[in-house]
């Protein structure tokens, strides 16, 4: 058992955006409040950037930066953090604010066309209106079940 | 308007608030080619320091300050003014974004600073127009009109 | 000197000029309205233009290698043309200059005071594709998808449709999946190689292949991928997302999307990891034969059961992409050839019938196919467009589904796999089935009233694109040897390992 | 026997012709003379075309051309041999006809859509033509799926509910059975990396193994389901609701005409002569088809609408020609090959002459045709003679070609297969007799006056009757249909 313990514990990080990253994805599944799916995705999305961040990590690291006074014969002495996945994880995070903001755009507008935010709500609201989408969302309920 | 945008301390701090934090925005934009910083940071600082005023003030004052049409002149001027900075580059003779090509300042390294920051000032510039839109869009409406078009639609 | 500067840099500008016209639309659609459509549409024709000499460049002297900055790789970020993606990007090109010329009208019509978003958007659509497809990048990959995505996202929820708007949530929701798993697994490559630059990768992983790391990464694209080519258990977004958008949307995403997406599929398997790995090693491509020989059948039949015409073609679309995958699944050289020759027939063809169901939307308002009676009267040449495009999904000789058909049943025979040869036979019966179901409607079934309709065609700039697409139909049917000599052989040669780099 | 290859671009011309004369049929869609005019004009220039390449063919040369390379190594190449040139003969020369007895049909019964049907009709010859030239299967099945298309708004040309199904049956059918021809074209390419026609087989079909040798046999004949064979025969007479100058199409110019023509070549030309008797298909292939030969007549007799009739009884006939190419004899093919043509003219002159009845008297049913001969004397002496060839009995031709086909049979000792041929020729007379007999003999039900058909149908009428008296009694005059057929079978026999 300690050799599971030690296991979990030694690489802790990656247990956590695991889990961190199952929940968001359970949210964006299971949860039939769009805003809740959304938020899900932002979990998710969040646990891939702590990963990366994670990644990066070296014990006793540094930020890499070049300060002033050192040279580069006495940078290579000290132990540097990597910085490439903080970049790319910014660049990660600016797509992923992009994506949120279009999902609450869309939300509003959903809100605004159907009154509501449930997925049953809007679903029930799509077959009445729709006579062709009947047949469709019979069959994805067939699906689910 | 609720409580806190009526609390005159919020009101009054948030007015001292604002240029600094647009000033320090400016300072992020303007220190991305030699230290931790840049468009994105800078951007992002500015566009929630409007958003602060909008918050408090109210979206239709924000918008006074920032129109939508200022917001979407910004949005592609940022983008126009850092793909024509790496046009620059190819119309000299280099790669798309290779800096050093252009004789601009005695050293290479010189010129590149130079250009990166103007890049980072154009990267700031969409950064911060599209936070700002995207803070008035996905806002609720304010108007009595539109309050009650929602509650029609409850 | 100056021509130098810009035959240099032609890899940059095939992204960079749509993306700064993106930019620039909103700039000229403030001064007039009108300017927008020519601007997009001379944009649209330099990238043409480009991505032709790209091709060409590739064809004659070999993978054009592009170094952003001035960077070398792996260090920096660099563009990679080689035939697979000239390939591509040419018909993402050409497409999306039908398309531009297309909307014109359409969008007059369907989105009226969108005009301006609706082209900064499309533009940038274009440019995330582009990106896509040319970087050598495993990260500006990732970068360039979400751009694609997100814009397809606005351009599917622009119209006026309630459903729209819903479709492009779980569109999104999808889509968020898809491309958080790609960059996982672009997380889970780098921690173990430590370099970005796919070629580098494709050096660095066949040392480490037994680690658990590689594999795992490899089922998160596999997966990501999946969706976002709506691979068949995977494709619930494709449906309501083709129905729903707008027509000029639909032939653009349709055409499009699927195809780019079935691109970095073919270019993960191929490009990052080796042949070796996914064929023989994890035997990720016979998974991928039996999804792709699943995705055909049930296409196709769930195709047979819609009555909008819209949703019965994005059904079809399930279907071949199945086709797309099959091929590139057999893992030989004629059974490849046949899939990627399938992304051109397919984008072309898909996008010439989405155009058609615009053109019948824009005159009539109709979208079910029951109500099709006596068009083929009132928008001859419409229907004839929808004609020879059916025939072409169908399979007939002559037109350009016949030579993709051709290539994977003999590939399948290569394979041994005679099941698939059976799947691909029974699926153009299928495809029959409920492309006849519209001829009949079209042209049949009202003799009399037939005689009192008037004509009233779709105006010409729509029509020109879809008449334009139907001749390719023909020409790619009847000359395919060019395509295929010129660049999918050696191509498939290259992919699968066979044969030396051009 | 070696042959001389000439290239030339006639049969290309011969194709294209009627493709580019449907253009201005279509142009001139509201103009029906000028319209009925380009398709006259084409007609002409199309037989004219044909018989240009007859004196070659005749002197024992070939003429290919090829077009263009559409994948590797698979060109869309034509070339005629005598086989071809029988077929586009025939087809050619009863386009004429047909046209002419087309536009007294629809002129009269004032049918809608003319000028699609004109159009159609143009397509549908241009790819029977097509067929007739293919110098591979690939060319043999772009022309093949494309009579299909432009057949199917023909057979569904009166837009009922029931023309629809009809229409329906006939594309399921042949667009299904298209499908089992690409695959076993496929599987040929695929096994032995050619799909030309050659005159002794393609040789390296004798090596692959036996089974999948069967296989590959049972998926061509399914493919070849225009020619009619039994399981997959139902959409012939279902596709009866067309107007009568299509089913005169559809059963002697070129649908099933295709057909058969398409079941031998594949059986002489992709098989072989050798190739069938070493693996022993014929003789199952053979028995198959007597099935067909038999039963059909059966289906016949119960048939009281006479062009329904007249349809089983092409089921019937068809199966002739191709067991005459099963009877790997020189004898056998000849009777075979020379059915073909004899068919087609007199199967032709009966459906024109049910035509002529449904225009003229408006009668479809036998029942109903009491003393008819006394109303359209010239009609029923033609449908007369077409029956005659039909059972085989002179003067007309039919009575050659059996011959033929018995002595082939009887060369092989196959006396099964020889009663069978009698026993059909029973048959036939069985259900063509009654007719005869019911129009010229009984009373009929009331006064009925003298009253022809129109000029332009009674025409062709009377020609295609007086040419199949001509293979009666003149069978072997130079330069006709039994010169070619003696080459083609020279070609494929190797000249014994």
């Amino acid at each position: 058992m300690a050799g599971i313990i030690d296991i979990v514990y030694a690489e802790y990080n990656y247990w956590i955006y695991v889990t961190l990253m199952m929940i968001g994805f359970y949210a964006m599944i299971a949860k039939k409040n769009l805003i809740k799916k959304v938020i899900g995705a932002n979990i998710f999305q969040t646990a891939i950037f702590l990963f990366y961040i994670s990644l990066s990590d070296i014990k006793g690291g540094t930020e890499p930066i070049l300060l002033h006074g050192e040279t580069s014969t006495h940078a290579a002495d000290i132990i540097y953090t990597n910085p490439v996945p903080h970049v790319l994880i910014l660049t990660a995070i600016v797509v992923s604010v992009s994506t949120t903001a279009l999902a609450l755009a869309l939300i509003i507008r959903i809100y605004e066309e159907y009154g509501s935010i449930e997925e049953d709500v809007i679903l029930a609201a799509r077959r009445k209106l729709n006579p062709e989408f009947s047949e469709y969302a019979r069959q994805s309920e067939v699906d689910s079940q | 308007m609720s409580d806190i945008q009526q609390s005159i301390i919020i009101r009054t701090i948030v007015r001292i608030m604002i240029p600094f934090i647009l000033l320090f925005s400016l300072y992020v934009i303007m220190h991305g080619a030699s230290g931790p910083g840049g468009g994105f940071q800078g951007g992002v600082i500015f566009g929630a320091g409007i958003i602060l005023y909008a918050m408090i003030y109210g979206i239709e004052e924000a918008k006074k300050k920032i129109s939508d049409k200022a917001n979407r002149i910004l949005a592609s001027g940022g983008l126009v003014l850092y793909a024509g900075t790496g046009l620059l580059a190819i119309l000299f003779g280099g790669m798309f974004l290779e800096y050093g090509v252009i004789p601009l300042m005695p050293t290479t390294a010189y010129t590149a600073k130079i250009l990166i920051d103007v890049v980072e000032i154009g990267i700031g510039m969409t950064v911060l127009a599209v936070m700002i839109s995207l803070f008035f869009d996905i806002s609720p409406p304010e108007t009595e009109e539109d309050m009650h078009i929602h509650e029609e639609v409850e | 000197m100056t021509f130098d500067i810009i035959t240099n840099n032609l890899p940059a500008l095939t992204v960079i000029i749509p993306l700064i016209a993106g930019f620039l639309t909103p700039i000229i659609g403030w001064i007039n309205r009108k300017l927008c459509w020519y601007h997009v549409m001379l944009t649209m024709f330099i990238v043409f233009l480009i991505t032709a000499s790209n091709l060409l460049t590739v064809i004659n002297t070999g993978t054009i290698h592009y170094q952003f900055g001035g960077w070398a790789p792996p260090f920096g970020i660099e563009y990679v043309i080689d035939l697979l993606n000239g390939f591509v990007c040419i018909i993402i090109a050409f497409i999306g200059l039908m398309v531009s010329i297309y909307s014109k009208e359409s969008i007059k019509k369907e989105l009226p005071g969108k005009t301006i978003p609706y082209y900064s958007i499309y533009l940038l659509l274009v440019t995330g594709l582009m990106g896509m497809t040319i970087t050598g990048d495993i990260f500006n990959f990732y970068v360039f998808l979400e751009i694609s995505s997100l814009t397809a996202y606005a351009l599917i929820a622009i119209g006026d449709r309630k459903d729209g708007i819903v479709a492009s949530f779980n569109y999104l929701i999808m889509g968020t999946v898809a491309a958080s798993f790609i960059l996982l697994g672009i997380g889970y490559l780098y921690a173990v190689t430590g370099t970005l630059n796919m070629a580098d990768m494709q050096n660095i992983l066949p040392t480490i292949y037994d680690n658990k790391v590689v594999l795992a990464a490899l089922a998160f694209f596999m997966a990501g991928f999946s969706i976002k080519v709506g691979l068949f258990p995977l494709h619930t977004w494709l449906p309501d997302a083709y129905t729903h958008a707008p027509s000029t949307s639909s032939a653009l995403i349709a055409g499009l999307m699927t195809k780019v997406g079935a691109y970095a599929m073919i270019r993960f398997m191929f490009g990052v990891f080796t042949p070796a790995f996914v064929i023989d090693m994890t035997r990720m491509t016979e998974i991928l034969t039996w999804a792709a020989a699943l995705a055909i059948i049930v296409g196709s039949v769930l195709a047979i059961a819609q009555s909008d015409m819209k949703r019965m073609l994005a059904y079809s679309s399930v279907s071949q992409i199945g086709y797309i995958l099959l091929g590139v699944g057999l893992a030989n050289v004629i059974g490849m050839q046949g899939g990627l020759l399938h992304i051109l027939n397919h984008a072309v063809m898909k996008s010439a019938l989405f155009l058609v169901a615009g053109a019948i939307f824009y005159r009539t308002g109709i979208r079910n196919i029951h109500q099709f009676k006596g068009l083929g009267k009132r928008m001859p040449v419409t229907t004839t467009v929808f004609l020879i495009a059916g025939l072409s999904m169908i399979g007939v000789p002559g037109t350009v589904g016949f030579t993709s058909k051709w290539y994977l049943v003999l590939g399948s025979m290569e394979a041994g796999m005679w099941i698939f040869v059976l799947i691909i036979l029974a699926s153009s019966l299928l495809n029959l089935a409920y492309f006849w179901r519209v001829f009949d409607n079209i042209w049949f079934g009202h003799p009399h009233e037939v005689e009192k309709i008037k004509r009233d065609e779709a105006p010409l700039s729509m029509l020109i694109p879809m008449v334009i697409l139907a001749g390719l139909c023909i020409f790619f049917g009847i000359f395919a040897y060019y395509p295929l000599h010129y660049i999918l052989e050696p191509l498939s040669n290259m992919l699968l390992g066979i044969g030396v780099l051009p | 026997m070696v042959t001389d290859n000439i290239q030339s671009i006639t049969p290309v011309l011969a194709v294209l012709v009627s493709a580019i004369a449907s253009v201005l049929i279509l142009a001139f869609g509201r103009y029906p003379n000028i319209r009925e005019g380009w398709t006259f004009v084409a007609a002409f220039i199309k037989f004219g075309l044909v018989l240009s390449m007859l004196p070659l063919i005749l002197a024992g040369k070939t003429i290919t051309y090829t077009l263009v390379e559409i994948l590797p190594n698979i060109p869309i190449t034509f070339k005629v041999d005598a086989f071809g040139e029988l077929f586009a003969i025939t087809a050619s020369f009863l386009w004429i006809l047909t046209t002419a007895y087309s536009i007294g049909y629809m002129r009269s019964l004032k049918e809608h859509a003319q000028t699609r049907y004109y159009f159609c009709f143009a397509i549908a010859l241009s790819s029977a033509i097509g067929i007739a030239y293919s110098a591979n299967l690939v060319t043999l099945f772009l022309f093949y799926e494309m009579l299909t298309i432009s057949t199917y708004p023909l057979v569904a040309h009166i837009e009922t509910k029931e023309a629809i199904d009809a229409g329906r049956k006939y594309l399921v059918y042949l667009m299904g059975s298209g499908v089992a021809l690409l695959f076993s074209t496929i599987l040929v390419y695929y096994y032995t990396g050619t799909t030309d026609f050659a005159f002794s087989g393609i040789a390296g079909l004798a090596l692959i193994p036996k089974a999948t040798l069967a296989f590959l046999f049972v998926m061509f004949m399914i493919g070849c389901a225009k020619a009619g064979f039994m399981p997959l025969h139902s959409w012939l007479p279902a596709a009866m609701i067309a107007p009568t100058p299509v089913s005169a199409l559809l059963h002697a110019v070129a649908v099933v005409t295709a057909g058969v023509f398409t079941a031998v070549r594949i059986i002489l030309y992709i098989f072989g002569v050798e190739l069938m008797k070493s693996s022993g298909l014929w003789l199952y292939m053979a028995y198959f088809v007597s099935i067909t030969i038999i039963l059909a007549s059966i289906y016949a007799l119960s048939q009281n609408n006479l062009k329904k009739r007249l349809a089983y009884s092409t089921v019937s006939q068809l199966s002739y020609i191709v067991l005459g190419a099963l009877l790997i004899t020189p004898h056998g093919i000849t009777g075979g090959m020379l059915h073909m043509p004899y068919h087609a003219f007199m199967k032709i002159t009966l459906f024109m002459c049910a035509g002529a009845l449904i225009v003229t008297a408006k009668k479809e049913n036998i029942s109903e045709m009491n003393g008819i001969a006394r109303q359209m004397p010239i009609t029923m002496i033609a449908f007369t003679i077409g029956a005659l060839g039909m059972i085989g009995m002179p003067p007309a031709g039919g009575y050659v070609t059996k011959w033929y086909l018995l002595l082939g049979a009887a060369e092989l000792d196959q006396m099964i297969l020889v009663g069978v041929l009698l026993i059909s020729a029973v048959l036939n007379a069985a259900y063509f007799f009654p007719v005869v007999y019911i129009a010229f003999f009984k009373e009929p039900d009331h006064e009925l006056k003298y009253n022809e058909a129109p000029m332009f149908m009674l025409v062709p009428i009377v020609i295609t009757a007086i040419i199949s008296i001509s293979f009666g009694v003149w069978p072997d005059a130079p330069g006709f249909f039994y010169d070619i057929v003696s080459i083609a079978v020279a070609n494929v026999t190797g000249g014994i």
